[in-house]
């Protein structure tokens, strides 16, 4: 890996060398919350005084980006009593992300792993993953965050740059080629010995400050071990089954495919939309038979497929908690909570 | 020569909600005119009274259908009137910007889709796609335009999300807003060729002296607030909407009806032609004297022109509005609402005529008395007795059953009833 | 194109079914009718695919010869019962059109008067006037379908008739608006203090309210099993008083059966 | 240097880190294929024989008897059905569909050389291979006769691999009973059948009665030789299949040597769209054909 540092000016440089050319999604303030506080979005950003580089977390993660929640997979041409079928895979230009944290960057690798890198790549993502770059930020944890306990406090690849804030200038790491390039647009200079001291210090600081953690220890067996647990039940009658903490989810993919009929019958097209395994149709066949009739045992399953299935496929858990799910969810259902309530020790809390 | 003429038109078409016409002619002379108002009562002023403040605009929105942007926006004001809340500059113009989108919509649909076909011999717009495509797209594209806007402003075409009591929930996107100027620019030209096919057309020749109440504008034609007018001289305040309306019951009607200083008013496009003339956009004014249409004209068929000339009036003053709206710089959308004892009405301009809507709230702001007067239900008693006048007239001439059922539904459809808002 | 008469017109060779509809009202504010005219930009396509005979709202000479009837509002008098009963017969298919079809709508808060005259004496003083508490079509005559909404959703309604031409089922989502909301990016209304009844009320709107930043009333009612005793927790949790919580869930009347105190049955 | 980013275009260039041109390109790609015969079975199941289009991919389309495929109807819907037709003839499928749905539904109004969407073939097969040399009991119940006829052809095919084949086959009633016309060319075959109706009516001559007792009669009559040297493949309902499998087990037949067919809502085929999964197993890539050891360890498999 290739280090740099910088002034902080120069990062303003860069961005609107870079957005004279590109797409860029950033941080942004959306709106404030009841107590005033400021709620963050990921979106187009031209102006770099829009950035907000110290945010939070964003409610909704940036993957609508490259996981619409609904994209058509297809159309086709409909031609009296014969059809012509038309893919696109919904791309034509490159993203720049600027300012992605850890969690979020983590998120991607863990999909790249399921959606790239297992048997049927999916096109659609990987032509919108080939089309990123990646410029990550360091964050400032959250008292809901529990990213340090899923490995994912840091990230190590899927990026091509990341910046870390050392106070008086920036330090930036490159992965690549192309990062390396553009950072010849702006002054930049090698780390000293003193650059490494402070960085270390830097991140020491930010690890002290996270606060929740979970304990995964041995979890897919226990997740096995408890699938007949009362205390799905509990979470079960809590659980709205609406789906938000899967749509806020960084790494939930799951979906839905539908076909539809223009209306002047001309055309017709096959859509997929996220879905959510807490939604009551999931696993619902034709007829009405539902493999997953109660809340609990859509509840329970997010779970198993986080925290087990994907484990098992992937020697890593399909979570990089970010805490977004249980911050959004309206029934106060925290991946810790449960987590912890399956371990025993949470219970009759 | 004398005839026997039998009109029962049971219920009116081509109009919002269940109305009947009779008509009974024999040997010339009228036996009975009647215009009856059979729409089922909704209760709305029932279902109002003890809910908290914020319910009023909602509910009262369902009044009605083709106006409930209307029904909201004066629900909202007779809220704020009674809380002391003057909305700002902002969101007076968003609202009267809506107002008016709302007002094309529902004069287009009436006079394309609901009066069109009277004068092209059909029964509705349906067989027009075929044989005057050109005319039934263009009203389409007319409506389409101010359903648009309404979506953008109030969020949605009916029964609007975003106007609240204080302003809106969300203000529109500045770039969509901004869209909207050059197809309303566009329109204005169909808009002229729509008014060019009507010119074809000859109305119905009758006339009635009438008593008209609307708002007066001060300086501008008048939409929303201030005092009303009658063109027999009455002139009162918001508040005193009860002595201009005098509503009483009546057995051939689930509405109740108005009257003033006669036997029965009208109220309408006609009616805020005939008292504010002098306020029409130039372009408009223009139009009306074009028809002929110059105050104070008493032939109620003239309203179905009246309401062209509107859409004119109101498409030129949304062009400016946009482009002020445009130039400002957005302002927080919404003013905290404080609620308080009180009453509060409100007097709006819908499409039909002038809405009356009134609250008394206690301590908690819950509803204790709530009234709304509907323009409908104000002409109500006019379309009665026009309906005599016109049966009494085309006896004399002898007229023939079908000619006469086709003037007295095309007489009560010129005043654009809106039924099952008038009785809600 | 005469109705039944398919023409030549297929779907992947598959005939069309081009009905006979006719549309009806009764206690209501018509404006479900008037979504299908609002429609411009598809008008024309929606009505190749159907051949409207009954449309009092938008045509004279309606004819009683119709398969489907598309029926708006609620029942409130005798009369209705009757007319109603009278489309029940002709129509193949009954479609309750509407919150007010299908749950009574705004007009069944007039039921809260548990003595109807109390309600008559408020509006109407002394002058008698006749009207009955408020009933869903579904409380007279079989009801083969039922579209939700205040007003109903215009893109829905074209959906269905594009179904039955092609002879695709009818299903809406079992699930509720907060799925649609999160599609949409909205910010949560409880989040910015408001109430809001999506974690509860069937979807299919696509948030239509939240999207406004306004809070959802449930005109489309509950969705498949909505958890209520939690969304009334949440309700107080975020500090709504019992009163706001009752003003959203009876003001349709689609959840009236799951409040404990029903009021339209 | 110029900052502006290039486009990838991952179906156009080779997408260097993975060299899955293909694979990607594979995702949303379906045969064309037509339906050349339409033959209606019962009141609810229809059989459609279907074939791929282009000659050169009609050579290339192979799969194994177990193996299910995507059908497509554009603007209709796609499912999943279950290959019923011997897996030597390539290129050509026959499914036999029940009408439950959008899709399924709309299937038996189309006219004879409608082109439909196919993709796959996708998830796993019965090991035939595995059985050379072996006895197999091939047992369904209702609509589970459909994915057993392409391993039944696969036995008449190579009927001498085989030793003793038992076909055991119920449904609630006899109305029910799909491919009558076929079980006497099966007997040719020296291929033993049992059919048993749950619910008789005047018509039937056959036995009534569960699934079982056709089954309980086969097995009590073997010595623990057979049992050893003996493959089944169940097909149906999961009560049914529950229960058959017991009684397997009861006489000591490897739960590994018994195949069940698992069915799931799926969207994708390919295990992505995770609508398919029991426990966090993806029924469509792991299955749908599991041995019933591996469903014994799956979460909510029955
Ligand atoms: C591996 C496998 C093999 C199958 N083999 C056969 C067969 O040989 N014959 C047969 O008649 N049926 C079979 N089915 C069931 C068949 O897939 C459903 O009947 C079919 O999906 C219904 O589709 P529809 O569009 O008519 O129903 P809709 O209710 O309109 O379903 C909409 C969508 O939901 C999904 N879905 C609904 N029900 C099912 C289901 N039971 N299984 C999977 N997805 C479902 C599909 O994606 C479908 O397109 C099989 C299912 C699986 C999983
Ligand atoms: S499960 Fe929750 S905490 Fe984990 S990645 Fe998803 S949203 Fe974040
Ligand atoms: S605003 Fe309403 S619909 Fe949207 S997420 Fe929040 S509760 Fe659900
Ligand atoms: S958000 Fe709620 S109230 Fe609004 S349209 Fe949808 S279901 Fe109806």
């Amino acid at each position: 890996m290739i280090f740099r540092t910088f002034e902080k000016q120069e990062l303003k440089k860069l961005f609107e060398i870079l957005a004279a050319h590109n797409r860029i999604i950033g941080p942004v303030e959306t709106g404030r919350d009841r107590d005033g506080r400021p709620v963050y979005a990921f979106a187009d950003v031209t102006d770099y005084d829009d950035v907000e580089l110290k945010y939070s977390i964003t409610k909704l993660p940036a993957k609508r980006f490259f996981l619409p929640f609904k994209e058509d997979l297809s159309t086709f041409r409909i031609e009296n009593d014969t059809w012509q079928k038309e893919i696109s895979y919904n791309v034509d230009r490159p993203l720049i992300f600027f300012g992605l944290h850890p969690c979020d960057i983590n998120a991607l690798n863990k999909l790249d792993k399921v959606l790239l890198h297992s048997v049927y790549p999916m096109p659609y993502y990987a032509a919108k993953r080939e089309n990123m770059f990646i410029v990550g930020m360091d964050c400032i944890p959250q008292p809901y965050c529990f990213c340090r306990s899923m490995g994912s406090d840091t990230a190590l690849h899927g990026f091509d740059m990341f910046i870390t804030d050392l106070g008086s200038r920036y330090f930036v790491e490159i992965l690549s080629n192309t990062a390396f390039n553009f950072l010849k647009n702006i002054k930049t200079s090698e780390p000293g010995e003193d650059d490494h001291v402070l960085y270390m210090k830097v991140v020491a600081k930010r690890n002290n400050e996270f606060t929740r953690h979970v304990d995964t220890t041995d979890l897919t067996k226990i997740l096995d071990m408890e699938f007949q647990s009362e205390v799905w039940k509990e979470w079960g009658d809590k659980c709205l089954s609406c789906g938000t903490c899967s749509s806020v989810c960084p790494t939930c993919y799951c979906y839905g495919v539908d076909e539809t009929v223009d209306i002047d019958l001309k055309g017709a097209r096959k859509t997929k939309m996220l879905h959510s395994c807490n939604l009551i149709d999931f696993a619902e066949v034709a007829g009405g038979h539902n493999f997953r009739p109660g809340r609990e045992n859509r509840l329970k399953y997010r779970y198993y497929h986080k925290h087990r299935g994907f484990v098992e496929a992937f020697e890593e858990s399909l979570c990089v908690g970010c805490g977004r799910c249980g911050e959004s969810c309206l029934a106060d259902i925290t991946v810790p909570e449960v987590i912890d309530s399956i371990r025993g020790s949470g219970r009759n809390k | 020569m004398k005839k026997t003429c039998n009109v029962n038109i049971k219920p009116l078409t081509r109009v919002e909600g269940h109305g009947n016409i009779r008509i009974k002619i024999k040997n010339g002379k009228l036996q009975e005119a009647k215009w009856e108002v059979v729409e089922t009562p909704r209760f709305f002023e029932a279902i109002l009274k003890g809910k908290k403040w914020d319910n009023a605009p909602w509910i009262t929105g369902r009044i009605c259908g083709i106006c409930s942007i209307g029904h909201t926006l004066a629900s909202i004001r007779a809220v704020e009137n009674a809380f002391g809340i003057v909305p700002d500059e902002q969101t007076r113009k968003l609202r009267i910007l809506l107002k008016h989108m709302e007002t094309l919509q529902s004069h287009t649909l009436h006079l394309c889709f609901l009066v069109l076909p009277d004068f092209m011999n059909t029964g509705s717009v349906f067989p027009l796609i075929k044989t005057h495509g050109d005319v039934v797209l263009r009203a389409a594209k007319i409506k389409k335009l101010a359903n648009d806007v309404c979506d953008c402003i109030g969020g949605r075409r009916m029964h609007p999300t975003r106007t609240v009591v204080g302003g809106f929930t969300m203000l529109p996107d500045k770039e969509e807003l901004s869209g909207f100027s050059d197809r309303l620019k566009d329109i204005t030209l169909d808009l002229m060729l729509v008014a060019e096919l009507v010119k074809g057309f000859s109305l119905p020749d009758f006339s009635r002296e009438t008593e008209f109440v609307s708002l007066k504008g001060v300086d501008d034609y008048p939409f929303i607030g201030g005092d009303m007018v009658s063109s027999d001289g009455v002139r009162m305040r918001e508040e005193e909407y009860k002595k201009m309306t005098n509503e009483y019951m009546t057995d051939q009607s689930t509405s109740k009806w108005c009257r003033l200083s006669r036997d029965s008013f009208a109220v309408g496009a006609l009616a805020r032609l005939n008292n504010n003339f002098e306020f029409l956009h130039p372009a408009a004014k223009e139009m009306a004297e074009g028809f002929g249409l110059i105050p104070v004209n008493h032939n109620p068929f003239m309203n179905n022109i009246a309401q062209l000339v509107e859409c004119i009036h109101v498409v030129k003053e949304s062009i400016g509005l946009i482009d002020e709206l445009l130039d400002s710089e957005f302002k927080e959308s919404r003013q905290e609402v404080k609620a308080k004892r009180g009453i509060g009405v409100a007097a709006v301009e819908v499409p039909r005529g002038i809405l009356y809507h009134s609250y008394e709230f206690d301590d908690n702001g819950k509803i204790v008395k709530c009234d709304c007067v509907i323009p409908t239900g104000q002409n109500h008693a006019n379309i009665q007795h026009d309906l005599e006048g016109i049966a009494e007239e085309y006896a004399a001439q002898g007229k023939n059953d079908r000619e006469l059922e086709l003037l007295a539904a095309m007489l009560v459809r010129a005043y654009d009833p809106c039924i099952s808002c008038s009785v809600h | 194109m005469e109705a039944g008469e398919t023409g030549t017109r297929t779907y992947l060779g598959v005939p069309l079914y081009r009905p006979r509809v006719a549309f009806f009202e009764f206690s209501s504010c018509e404006g479900c009718q008037l979504q299908i005219l609002n429609n411009e930009s598809t008008l024309l396509d929606f009505l190749s695919l159907v051949d409207v005979v009954n449309f009092r709202e938008a045509m004279t000479g309606g004819s009683d010869d119709y398969e489907i009837a598309f029926v708006e509002g609620s029942i409130t008098r005798d009369d209705e019962v009757k007319r109603l009963k009278k489309i029940r017969k002709k129509a193949k298919t009954l479609v309750a059109l509407g919150s007010c079809a299908c749950f009574g709508g705004v007009n069944q808060l007039k039921n809260r008067f548990k003595d109807i005259n109390k309600a008559k004496k408020e509006v109407y003083g002394r002058h008698p006037i006749d009207s009955e508490p408020v009933r869903t079509l579904e409380d007279i005559v079989k009801v083969d379908l039922k579209i939700y909404g205040c007003p109903v959703k215009k893109e829905e309604v074209e959906k269905i008739a594009l179904h039955i031409a092609i002879g695709k089922s009818i299903v809406f989502p079992k699930y509720p608006v907060c799925m649609e909301c999160k599609r949409n990016e909205n910010i949560c209304l409880f989040e910015l203090g408001e109430p809001c009844l999506g974690p509860v009320t069937r979807a299919g709107c696509d948030s239509w309210c939240p999207n406004s930043r306004a809070g959802c009333w449930g005109c489309r009612g509950p969705a498949d099993e909505p958890n209520m005793e939690q969304m009334k927790k949440i309700m107080e949790e975020y500090g709504f008083s019992e009163e706001t919580i009752m003003d959203r869930l009876e003001c349709f009347g689609g959840f009236s059966s799951l409040m404990g105190k029903g009021n339209t049955k | 240097m110029n900052p502006e980013l290039k486009f990838t275009d991952v179906a156009a260039e080779l997408y260097a880190p993975q060299k899955r041109k293909d694979d990607l390109k594979g995702f949303e790609y379906t045969y064309r294929a037509e339906i050349t015969s339409i033959y209606p079975l019962t009141e609810m199941e229809t059989l459609y024989r279907i074939q791929v289009v282009d000659p050169e991919e009609r050579r290339r389309f192979a799969f194994t008897p177990g193996q299910f495929l995507m059908l497509e109807m554009p603007g209709i819907g796609e499912a999943p059905f279950s290959i019923s037709s011997s897996p030597s003839i390539h290129g050509e499928v026959e499914l036999c569909i029940r009408k439950v749905g959008n899709l399924t539904n709309f299937l038996p109004r189309v006219k004879r050389g409608t082109h439909v969407g196919i993709r796959g073939p996708f998830g796993t097969g019965f090991p035939m291979q595995n059985m050379h040399g072996q006895n197999v009991l091939l047992i369904a119940g209702g609509l589970g006769l459909v994915p057993l006829r392409s391993p039944i052809a696969y036995v008449m095919e190579n009927r001498s691999h085989f030793r003793d084949v038992n076909i055991i086959y119920g449904t609630k009633n006899p109305s029910q009973l799909l491919f009558t016309y076929q079980y006497e060319i099966w007997r040719k075959d020296d291929i033993d059948i049992e059919i048993i109706v749950e619910k008789a009516d005047k018509s039937w001559k056959g036995p009534s009665g569960l699934i079982t007792d056709p089954l309980e009669d086969i097995l009590s009559g073997r010595d623990s030789e057979y049992y050893h040297n003996t493959y089944a493949i169940v097909c149906g309902p999961p009560v049914m299949f529950k229960f058959v499998c017991n009684m397997l087990n009861e006489f000591h037949i490897p739960m590994q040597k018994m195949f069940v067919s698992l069915e799931r809502r799926m969207h994708c085929g390919m295990g992505k769209c995770c609508r398919c999964n029991v426990g966090s197993t993806y029924t469509c890539l792991t299955g749908p054909v599991f041995d019933y050891w591996t469903v014994m360890n799956l979460k909510e498999a029955i």
